[in-house]
């Protein structure tokens, strides 16, 4: 969780120097999901994201070096630059992206299910997606097939109350039960604490543990909170929420819990945060320095790579 | 010994072939399993392959043509049927942002291949929203690969090479070819994508046309014979990419062309190959190319007016009449 | 009823013939949906049906002629034979369409009922679709928009069984309850005896006070068979189902239930009904005759109409 | 006195000012109520018009534009933002087969009177499924007609004819004009639908550019001149119709005519335009058309890739001079 928060605040501040460009919708505040759930996974299941996606392809383990060179658009990036922000995929790991149209890798991940299942495999999709994508017909579509078909694919809503200025009362009919949406296909469904990083992994890997064996697919909500704004080109509270809402979420902030937590129950001591501050700021140090180094793809391959 | 055999025999063969051929290809799509393709198409495949590689669908063209993409990412390589491609519009995001785009974004970490099949343009009366030719849509977008045979021979030698690539194909069938009989190569033969073939050869004027309208194109190539005009009757078949190789080199050969597309004359297809023409061959073009089209409207159900919306065999004769004599 | 079933065996004899061609839907064996509802409408209300539309439209109220004249592609058809059988429109009775996409009507009522409210009128727009399109992203989208929004719209969804070949168990995860599609969205639902024409009037009189008053949508489902193919071009029963189901659902056909309560309760006689009998067929054979003798539209007209 | 306000603020105007106008025309997209639009064209508007008629929406483009078509049946007019033209694809489906074409199908009893408007093309580095130019598609279809304003001026007095047409109207706008400066007319002016313009006037070559190649190509006309080229430079503005008038004029005068577009190059709208100018005027063309065309892939995110991918002055600059010099 810390270096997903000190490579986002790193993130922001290359940004800020026009080192990184485009839309760049940072995770912070919402670690403990991305965490939490891919902790529960095995190294063979498969992960989709939706565009906020750096926490979760790091999460997945990928190399800070190599994700920053992307967001950076170098040629040493995961996808040689030519994905960027939104679009990470590291297929070594089973991190499959990266997808900028609300709603529409829900059915790519229903997808690799259905191929999972095909070969009868055991391998298990985690799908994270915004709360705003619920109500799209994508979602829909998706969860029954899923249901219907019994394909074994965890949806993981991070409701973080918002989809850019939107609240969710004013998206989602049913916004205080986003998990009714489910329902409606016979799907369980449960909801966690999105900013404790413990039962964040908790209820996924119980929820993981029920898709593989009983190759039903699973929703679960995840209750969580973005401090800053949608993009880096938003404010952190604009015209649709108030600072005093965001300073109140930020009193739970998943990294702040984990340590009171850790300290309170002696797993670690304060020392320990220390070195480990220490390693997450060399580690993105690396990372800029390795992508500010790189080089930019050679525009001679611009038309490479379309087809095969 | 060739055997004579309907388009829908040939695609119903191919496909069988190609599953038989390969676990890993299956077919998805409405009604493809129990009630054997809207068009029977799939005549046989529950039996033969069963519901595990042959997979009925709800009314859900996004989620389900979302989800073959994701399959292909998973290894597989899936066969959409889409009922008829104005349906397809529905999964046109899945289409457009992730199938054709998926290998590009990932820096070819990634890839999807996948066919996307089904008939398209107009069949008889079946009125605004289901008679539609959108293949100039999917022409225009990096990342895929557009298939439109006409005969038999090709339908089945195409979608096999389709089936085998790695890149996501559109394959464009179309209702009233499905009963259209020709003869077919022996067994497993394939035809590459991207290869264009000369239907009929002739020396005074090229006829471009591919699916349904080729038919019409060889038709008025007959009747000019009879007025003793030699039409050559170009066939791209594959619509992107584009054999412009073959195309110009029948253009430069008799320096007057003809294009016939089945669908809007706005933007449509026939532009973009005459365009092509132009741009490669314009100093051996004798005047203007002329585009038989179907007319700007959505197309009206009465039977006299689909009729009219539709280039038929006395249009084309008379473009290239146009063509031939216009100085 | 009687009107509806007389009208569309004639069609089939005409599509036979070569008079009618396309794809052509009966609309035999669910004739009560089509009554029942619309006699619980106001003129001033709104119906929206999808391919299967000529029950609906003469339900309304459109002139037999002009619809038969629509199905035979003449000038004098309501459309002047530009829409056809998928898409008979007759506004003057606010019965706006008839359309082909499974799905993709679903907005456009939803749309109107949102134009009613914006101008603060008071009528209702009551929408058929079968059950085919439930599962549909244009479904969920919809519900979800006009539940939030509070928008006077009756859902009212023909479960037929099948879609096509496809019967709702394959199609709809849960299928043995279509309206939990709508408690997703907070949409208040119900479920009526498709085949009994009374019972349809009543469930739908109800439902369309509640939609009124409380300007909120409904989801109503009525459960019902079709006796034909799903069109001209598919037989009766093919792969799908047996004949020994579609003659067992023709034992409560909703002719024969009716006519059995009217004699029962004395509100006809059998002589009323042959009266009827009669009247209807001669009415049948106006239409057919008007079409008939009727100009096909100019070629001249062909891009008219397609811009204002 | 002519006024200088942003393409942002001339668009806001406008927008305003027929809401003032009409209270039928109402604004309907994600966050254009409380956020003020993605990218604040919708600035100041809930204040001044309330939750009726400023309508936020769940991200649901197929079910908001289909609801926003049904509005305009039922005698509304509705102008939907799509947050960016990328997510229409979502609604395609509504788009062409309701919006285009419900006024056909009903025989003319029915009318959409709509507009959908957003930004299209690209902006910086926000990759492929959020950089795109569709409008050829949009282009295909009878029944819609597509505006693609360039400058303040033509935003304003194009969006209030839009809004003011019986038909539906894809309006494309683009992210890196909304800053734009430049001046507009006085007070609530229109400009027709359909009517190109010239932009800067010349003899010796025609560059023909809309949306934001217009201003690639005016900077183009510019460096010429200092090599004492005079490019004319015509602004089609509304894509379809196309005024294929004042464009076959200018080439008919010049002779030599470049398109630029920043779109795929593969059945562009480029392709169209270039097609019909063959065809009105043939034998003044000196030679074949060069299009400058957005580059044949899904757009990369480097930024290097990205200004290689769409079309900058030096390659419309070197095009004109292709056209120029060729014999
Ligand atoms: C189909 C589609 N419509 C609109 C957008 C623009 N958009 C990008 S993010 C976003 C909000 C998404 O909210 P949510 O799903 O809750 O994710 P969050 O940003 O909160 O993580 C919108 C509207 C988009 N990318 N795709
Ligand atoms: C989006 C879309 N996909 C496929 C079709 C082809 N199709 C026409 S009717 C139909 C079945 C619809 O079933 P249902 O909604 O239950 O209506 P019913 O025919 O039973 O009245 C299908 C798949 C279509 N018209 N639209
Ligand atoms: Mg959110
Ligand atoms: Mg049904």
């Amino acid at each position: 969780m810390l270096l997903i928060r000190r490579f986002e605040e790193r993130t922001a501040e290359m940004y800020a120097l026009g080192k990184i460009g485009g839309f760049c919708h940072l995770y912070i505040g919402e670690e403990a999901v991305a965490v939490g759930a891919v902790d529960a996974l095995q190294p063979d299941d498969y992960v989709f994201s939706a565009y906020r996606d750096h926490g979760h392809c790091l999460a997945r383990g990928s190399d800070p070096k190599r994700v920053m060179a992307e967001l950076f658009g170098r040629a040493t990036g995961l996808c040689k630059g030519k994905g960027g922000s939104m679009h990470l995929v590291d297929a070594a790991r089973r991190f499959l992206g990266g997808y900028a149209i609300v709603g529409g890798h829900l059915p790519l991940a229903a997808g690799v299910a259905f191929a999972v299942k095909y070969r009868g495999g055991g391998q298990v999709v985690l799908c994270f997606f915004g709360e705003g994508a619920v109500p799209s017909g994508a979602c829909h579509e998706t969860l029954n097939l899923a249901a219907l078909w019994g394909l074994p694919v965890l949806f993981l809503c991070e409701n973080n109350r918002y989809g850019m200025g939107t609240p969710v009362e004013r998206a989602v009919a049913l916004y205080s039960d986003v998990a009714q949406n489910a329902a409606a296909y016979g799907i369980e469904a449960g909801r966690v604490d999105g900013m404790d990083v413990v039962a964040v992994r908790d209820a996924v890997g119980k929820a993981v543990e029920q898709v593989r064996t009983r190759q039903r697919p699973y929703f679960l909500e995840a209750v969580t909170y973005r401090f800053l704004g949608h993009s880096m080109a938003d404010p952190a509270h604009g015209h649709y929420r108030t600072k005093a809402e965001v300073d109140e979420a930020k009193k739970r902030d998943p990294l702040l819990l984990l340590r009171t937590r850790m300290l309170s129950e002696r797993l670690a001591t304060e020392d320990d945060f220390k070195r480990i501050e220490q390693e997450v700021a060399q580690v993105v140090r690396e990372a800029v320095e390795f992508a500010d180094a790189s080089p930019v793809p050679p525009v001679t391959a611009l038309e490479d790579g379309v087809y095969i | 010994m060739p055997t004579k055999v309907t388009y829908r025999e040939a695609l119903n063969q191919a496909l069988k072939e190609e599953m038989q051929r390969d676990d890993r290809v299956f077919l998805i799509g409405e009604d493809v399993a129990y009630y054997q393709g809207a068009f029977k198409v799939s005549k046989g495949f529950l039996e033969e392959f069963g519901s595990r590689r042959v997979v009925d669908t709800p009314i859900t063209e996004l989620g389900f043509t979302g989800l073959a993409i994701g399959a292909a990412m998973g290894g597989l390589r899936p066969v959409v049927e889409v009922m008829t491609f104005n349906f397809a519009i529905l999964a046109m995001d899945q289409i457009v942002n992730n199938a054709a785009k998926i290998r590009y974004m990932s820096g070819g970490q990634l890839s999807v291949p996948i066919v996307i099949r089904g008939p398209g343009s107009a069949a008889h009366q079946l009125g605004a929203q289901h008679s539609q030719s959108l293949e100039a849509w999917f022409c225009h977008v990096p990342g895929l690969k557009v298939v439109a045979p006409a005969t038999p021979h090709d339908a089945k030698g195409l979608i096999k090479s389709a089936i085998r690539d790695e890149n996501p194909v559109i394959f464009i069938e179309a209702q009233l070819l499905y009963p259209m009989q020709g003869e077919i190569g022996d067994g497993d033969y394939t035809i590459p994508l991207g290869i264009a073939e000369v239907k009929r050869a002739g020396t005074d004027v090229t006829l471009i046309a591919y699916s349904k309208m080729l038919l019409v194109a060889l038709e008025a190539a007959e009747k000019l014979a009879q007025e003793g005009i030699q039409a050559e009757v170009v066939d791209p078949r594959t619509l992107r990419p584009l054999d412009l190789t073959t195309l110009a080199a029948s253009a430069k050969k008799t320096g007057k062309v003809v294009i016939v597309e089945e669908g809007w004359p706005f933007a449509g297809l026939g532009a973009q190959i005459a365009e092509s023409l132009y741009r490669r061959v314009f100093d051996y073009l004798d005047g203007p190319i002329v585009r038989v089209t179907g007319r700007d409207a959505p197309m009206p159900y009465a039977r006299n007016l689909e009729d009219a919306a539709i280039p038929d065999v006395d249009q084309v004769v008379a473009a290239a009449r146009q063509v031939l004599y216009r100085r």
